[in-house]
């Protein structure tokens, strides 16, 4: 452990805000790049889901 | 397809995207697991657990989530034109597909790149952007990004469209040995690189392993964002094939 | 000849979902005429752009004298004269620059000829004034002027006819008969009814796209 | 061959164009930002190296757009000649008719941006080695985005990142030798890019040409 | 009526000092159908976008309805629709795109019978995708639509049939017909062999520009 | 009406792209001069004017050119509608296309150059105040060389010296925010100008392409 405190861990020695800044902007990256196709196939399958029924009707 | 009986079988299976679809499937959980367990120990490791470089402090962790990004960009653009040659010259659809789905993974992480290394700079170097030869050269790497999903987005027919951005893709590739280099070639701001094939890292233990687990982790993301969107797209692009139909009304 | 000059195997094209051919198999020899027939939108212009090599949307095989096409592409292409719904002229340049910057792509052309061809489409007085200032059919008619000059044995037509009065669609048609006397081949489309009856060989799209 | 292209090209007379382009970006710079010589002597050779980019990257669009539209196009991929050929012809015959043109003129423009007299020849040089680079890689991008209905902006997208590097040695190089520094490095370096350039570039647009064609 | 729809009064036009009429004079009524014709370059087209206010190169008079055309633009603007040899057709857009943006710069025409002008032209199935991807032919319907829904009396057409198919020409024969039946006036030219026999007139350009 | 044509005009989502272009060429100005942060912040107003100017000016002679070509200008020529209406509205639609998005981009701009945060309010109002009237002079030299065969270059031609009023007093209003002095005065030039484009210009545009279209 290199910090004492958890106030310390924080503060990152004065850069907090910049280190914390990067893991949170990673963190945005990661999240966007699992959740973006994840719903993108959601919207896929009710589009062909929809489509087959369609083409069951006519 | 009619001359090729010289190929190994594995890469006949490799063009058929219901095989790619299988494989990904039975993968992806190995993937998603492995890719926890490491950014997770790694992210803690280096917050908590690495020492503070004894010049630049604290800011230093950012170090393990600027290196693996910026490496994770380049070889996601190497992957790109590769997989965007093969398109070109074996027509293999998933081939096509892989390097569709590697631009917009490649472009947010390189932002991800620029922008860890903008808010290391304000600390370290007191500004936010120097106009330095890598850094220069990533900003390049994001714009090729920017160019192939602009055109991508610009051509109807999949295949044109494919084919078109594999081309551009080559091209774009002299970007990555110059990325790579430009620490060298010119003396810059920017610092040269850690981890070297013939030599140790400069870095103490403690310092390094971590990154590389980071490193690691962020390639394992990455296949599992990749299998996530091919999935997506085989699906899209097969949609009228049985196997496709099947899955989706059951 | 017991290999035909132009072997097509078992082709299929779709676009945007809606298939216009599959499973076409024809073959066309020396001294043919083949006229492709169908209604607007039934493959016509993209069976022709397959046949000459320009567009590559489609599966299937096609075999020139026996060959492959993708292995005598060099050979193909100069034995091909295409002519598309875009006539290629450029309207900066005037006739005779049009026709002379097409002979330098083609060196086997006959350049000699230039002007009997010129003469020949109708376009006496006009070689050198530039093609934006002719009328519409005049500038096909530069573009036909190269159907004179071509040793080119495969003729492939798209709509030759468009914009071209009376007068001038008799004497191409004339043209393109002599030119399967003379063991050429010519694959054409035109919405035009054509005088020369029996001598063509017929194919519709129609029924293989099943659009009638 | 080629001088057939070119001949057909020298008739466009679009000649003089893309000069007093060339020229007038150079002087809205002093405009726009200040009109002070040493201020000016500082920048220009960065201004004229940016104007000479933008003026290729603005001519770029239309090499093949009206070939693509009237079916010249059509006619070129189908002609027996090596298309390798064929293109080089037509890149080479851009660069007469923009880049070389813009190399002679640009040390009026040194002058009119009150460019040290040392600086001419780097100036000069640069842009020799560097304006046919910049044509054929903007040919890449003319060519792979002919078939679309936009184009226009889209291929400065795909082209400016490419530039960049030349537009940084070429600039560097005339800093180079204003300040009296050696330039065989920089000018090695455009050499290097531009013989990449011929070899690879033309392999680059025949593919991305038959590819717009075939669409 | 007395005064004629459209009167020509010696109208005169020369292009790159070749003269392509000269006093030239012609009526056109209420009822009527008049077909121009003459061989490529005669002038037809030049004669066409002279009446219908495009081009300014030509002396002489036209007056709409009585009224010199200089004084009444506006109003014979609204009673006119042109069809010329670009069909006005951007690519980018959709059949429906296409038209809805032409109705707009038409308040007057009838957009509600859009859906059934594009079935009557062939184009259903094909409404909202975009043009260029439509054959030659099908671009040039997407613009014949446009006669199914305006209410301008005076159609000028050049070349309508071109790249058309044959029912498709035979229904929009049937068409001018109609329209003509109904009192509107139509001044079309065509290298086709119209079925419409004697209900036409024609005028000859061959003959006034002496290039026969 | 002119609902209807920004509905067809969105349609080519050609949007992004001079934005894309805008930005870069503000990335080339650091790139080919000069680096140093106090530079940059002395020619930012400079630069960022220059290449707002250049991206409206690239995209102009696109804006008539297909509708020549496809024929749709004949009919816009031929309808009932007021002329001067369309013609604004053409304009209008492309503004909303290029000088609106750019002008929004603009402060981003003024980070990356550098430029002090009290320039950032002047650099957006003289940006709001001046892209139209770029669009609507751009249009006039678009609707001249819209029936010519080379247009691409002549028109910045053109163009380029009506241009260079608002680049003078567009980029003196922003070193005058920078430097904390009064706006007033130029944006009530830059105003004033906008309003007689506005007035003046859709008639000199409609007039142009008649006798374009005629020719
Ligand atoms: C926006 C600014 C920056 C960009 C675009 C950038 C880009 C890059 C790139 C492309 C790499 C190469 C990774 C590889 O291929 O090995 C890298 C590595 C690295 N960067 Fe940055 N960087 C930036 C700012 C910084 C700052 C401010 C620092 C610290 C002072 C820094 C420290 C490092 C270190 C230590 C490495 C590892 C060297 C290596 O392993 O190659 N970077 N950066
Ligand atoms: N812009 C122009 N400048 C000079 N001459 C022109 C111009 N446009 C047309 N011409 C000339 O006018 C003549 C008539 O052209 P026009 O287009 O009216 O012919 P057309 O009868 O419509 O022929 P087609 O049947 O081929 O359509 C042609 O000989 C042409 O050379
Ligand atoms: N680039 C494209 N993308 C998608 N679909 C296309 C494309 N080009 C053509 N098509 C479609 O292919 C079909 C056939 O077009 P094609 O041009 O071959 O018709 P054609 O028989 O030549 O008709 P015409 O008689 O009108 O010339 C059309 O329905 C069209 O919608
Ligand atoms: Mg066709
Ligand atoms: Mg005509």
């Amino acid at each position: 452990m290199s910090f004492e405190s958890f106030a310390e861990f924080i503060d990152m020695g004065g850069h907090g805000l910049y280190v914390w800044l990067s893991y949170a902007i990673a963190l945005v990256v990661i999240v966007i790049n699992i959740v973006n196709p994840l719903m993108h196939k959601r919207h896929i399958f009710t589009e062909q889901a929809r489509r087959l029924r369609r083409e069951k009707q006519s | 397809m009619a001359d090729k009986k010289w190929m190994p079988r594995w890469f006949y299976q490799l063009a058929s995207p219901r095989w790619c679809y299988e494989i990904t499937g039975k993968l992806l959980p190995l993937f998603v697991i492995a890719a926890i367990l490491l950014l997770v120990t790694g992210t803690v490791w280096a917050l908590a657990f690495a020492p503070a470089d004894y010049q630049q402090g604290n800011s230093f962790r950012i170090i393990y989530i600027h290196v693996p990004s910026s490496i994770l960009a380049q070889s996601c653009y190497m992957l790109m034109a590769v997989a965007g040659a093969i398109g070109l010259i074996w027509k293999m659809k998933v081939a096509d597909m892989v390097a569709k789905c590697c631009a917009p993974i490649g472009a947010s992480i390189a932002v991800l790149s620029l922008a860890t290394g903008a808010i290391w700079g304000k600390p370290t170097w007191g500004s936010w952007w120097v106009w330095d030869a890598r850094l220069t050269s990533m900003l390049i790497l994001f714009f090729l990004y920017l160019g192939i999903i602009a055109l991508n987005s610009a051509i109807e027919s999949e295949r044109t469209a494919a084919q078109s951005t594999a081309v551009l893709a080559l091209v774009g590739l002299v970007n990555i040995p110059i990325i790579k280099y430009s620490v060298d070639w010119w003396n810059t701001l920017h610092q040269p690189a850690t981890f070297k094939l013939t030599e140790r890292p400069a870095m103490p233990a403690e310092m390094w392993v971590p990154l590389l687990v980071m490193v690691i982790g962020f390639y394992c993301f990455f296949a599992v964002a990749m299998m996530l969107r091919l999935r997506n797209e085989i699906i899209q692009r097969e949609r009228r094939s049985s196997w496709v139909r099947d899955l989706i009304a059951g | 000849m017991s290999t035909p000059r132009l072997k097509i195997d078992n082709l299929f094209c779709e676009r945007d979902e809606r298939v216009l051919f599959e499973g076409l198999c024809f073959e066309v020899n020396a001294g043919e005429v083949i006229q492709i027939e169908g209604q607007n939108g039934s493959g016509k212009t993209t069976l022709l752009r397959i046949l000459s090599g320009l567009s590559r949307h489609f599966e299937g095989d096609i075999y020139w004298q026996g060959e492959h096409l993708d292995n005598c592409a060099q050979a193909y292409r100069e034995s091909l004269l295409y002519f598309g719904h875009q006539p290629g002229v450029k309207a900066v340049l005037t006739p005779r620059e049009n026709l002379q910057w097409y002979a330098s792509l083609h060196p086997e052309m006959d350049l000699t000829k230039l002007d009997y061809a010129l003469v020949k489409v109708g376009l006496k007085g006009y070689e050198d004034v530039p093609c934006h200032t002719l009328s519409a059919g005049q500038n096909r008619r530069v573009s036909l002027a190269r159907l004179y000059l071509s040793r080119a044995p495969l003729w492939i037509l798209d709509e030759p006819f468009t914009a071209i009065d009376k007068r001038g669609v008799a004497e191409k048609e004339a043209l393109i008969t002599t030119h399967a006397q003379e063991g050429g081949t010519v694959i054409l489309t035109t919405h035009h009814e054509l005088a020369m009856g029996d001598k063509i060989r017929r194919l519709n799209l129609d029924q293989l796209a099943g659009t009638l | 061959m080629k001088r057939d292209l070119l001949l057909s090209y020298r008739r466009k007379s679009d000649l003089v164009n893309p000069l007093i382009f060339f020229l007038m970006v150079a002087t809205l710079f002093p405009l726009g930002v200040s009109p002070d010589p040493t201020f000016l002597a500082d920048v220009a050779p960065g201004v004229v190296w940016v104007a000479a980019l933008l003026a290729t990257l603005l001519s770029m669009d239309s090499m093949f757009r009206s070939d693509f539209e009237d079916g010249t196009l059509e006619q070129i991929l189908l002609s027996p000649q090596p298309l390798y050929l064929v293109v080089l012809a037509k890149v080479l015959a851009h660069w007469m008719l923009t880049g070389l043109p813009l190399t002679l003129l640009a040390p009026v423009l040194g002058v009119m941006l009150f460019l040290p007299a040392e600086g001419m020849g780097g100036l000069v040089l640069s842009l020799l080695l560097g304006t046919p680079t910049l044509s054929l890689i903007g040919a890449i991008g003319a060519a792979l985005t002919v078939g679309l209905r936009k184009g226009g902006v889209l291929i400065s997208l795909l082209v400016l990142p490419l530039y960049i590097p030349v537009l940084i040695f070429g600039s560097a190089a005339v800093q180079g030798a204003v300040t009296g520094l050696p330039l065989g490095g920089y000018l090695a370096i455009l050499g290097a890019m531009l013989s990449l350039g011929l070899v690879m570039a033309p392999l680059a647009i025949g593919a991305a040409l038959r590819i717009s064609v075939s669409g």
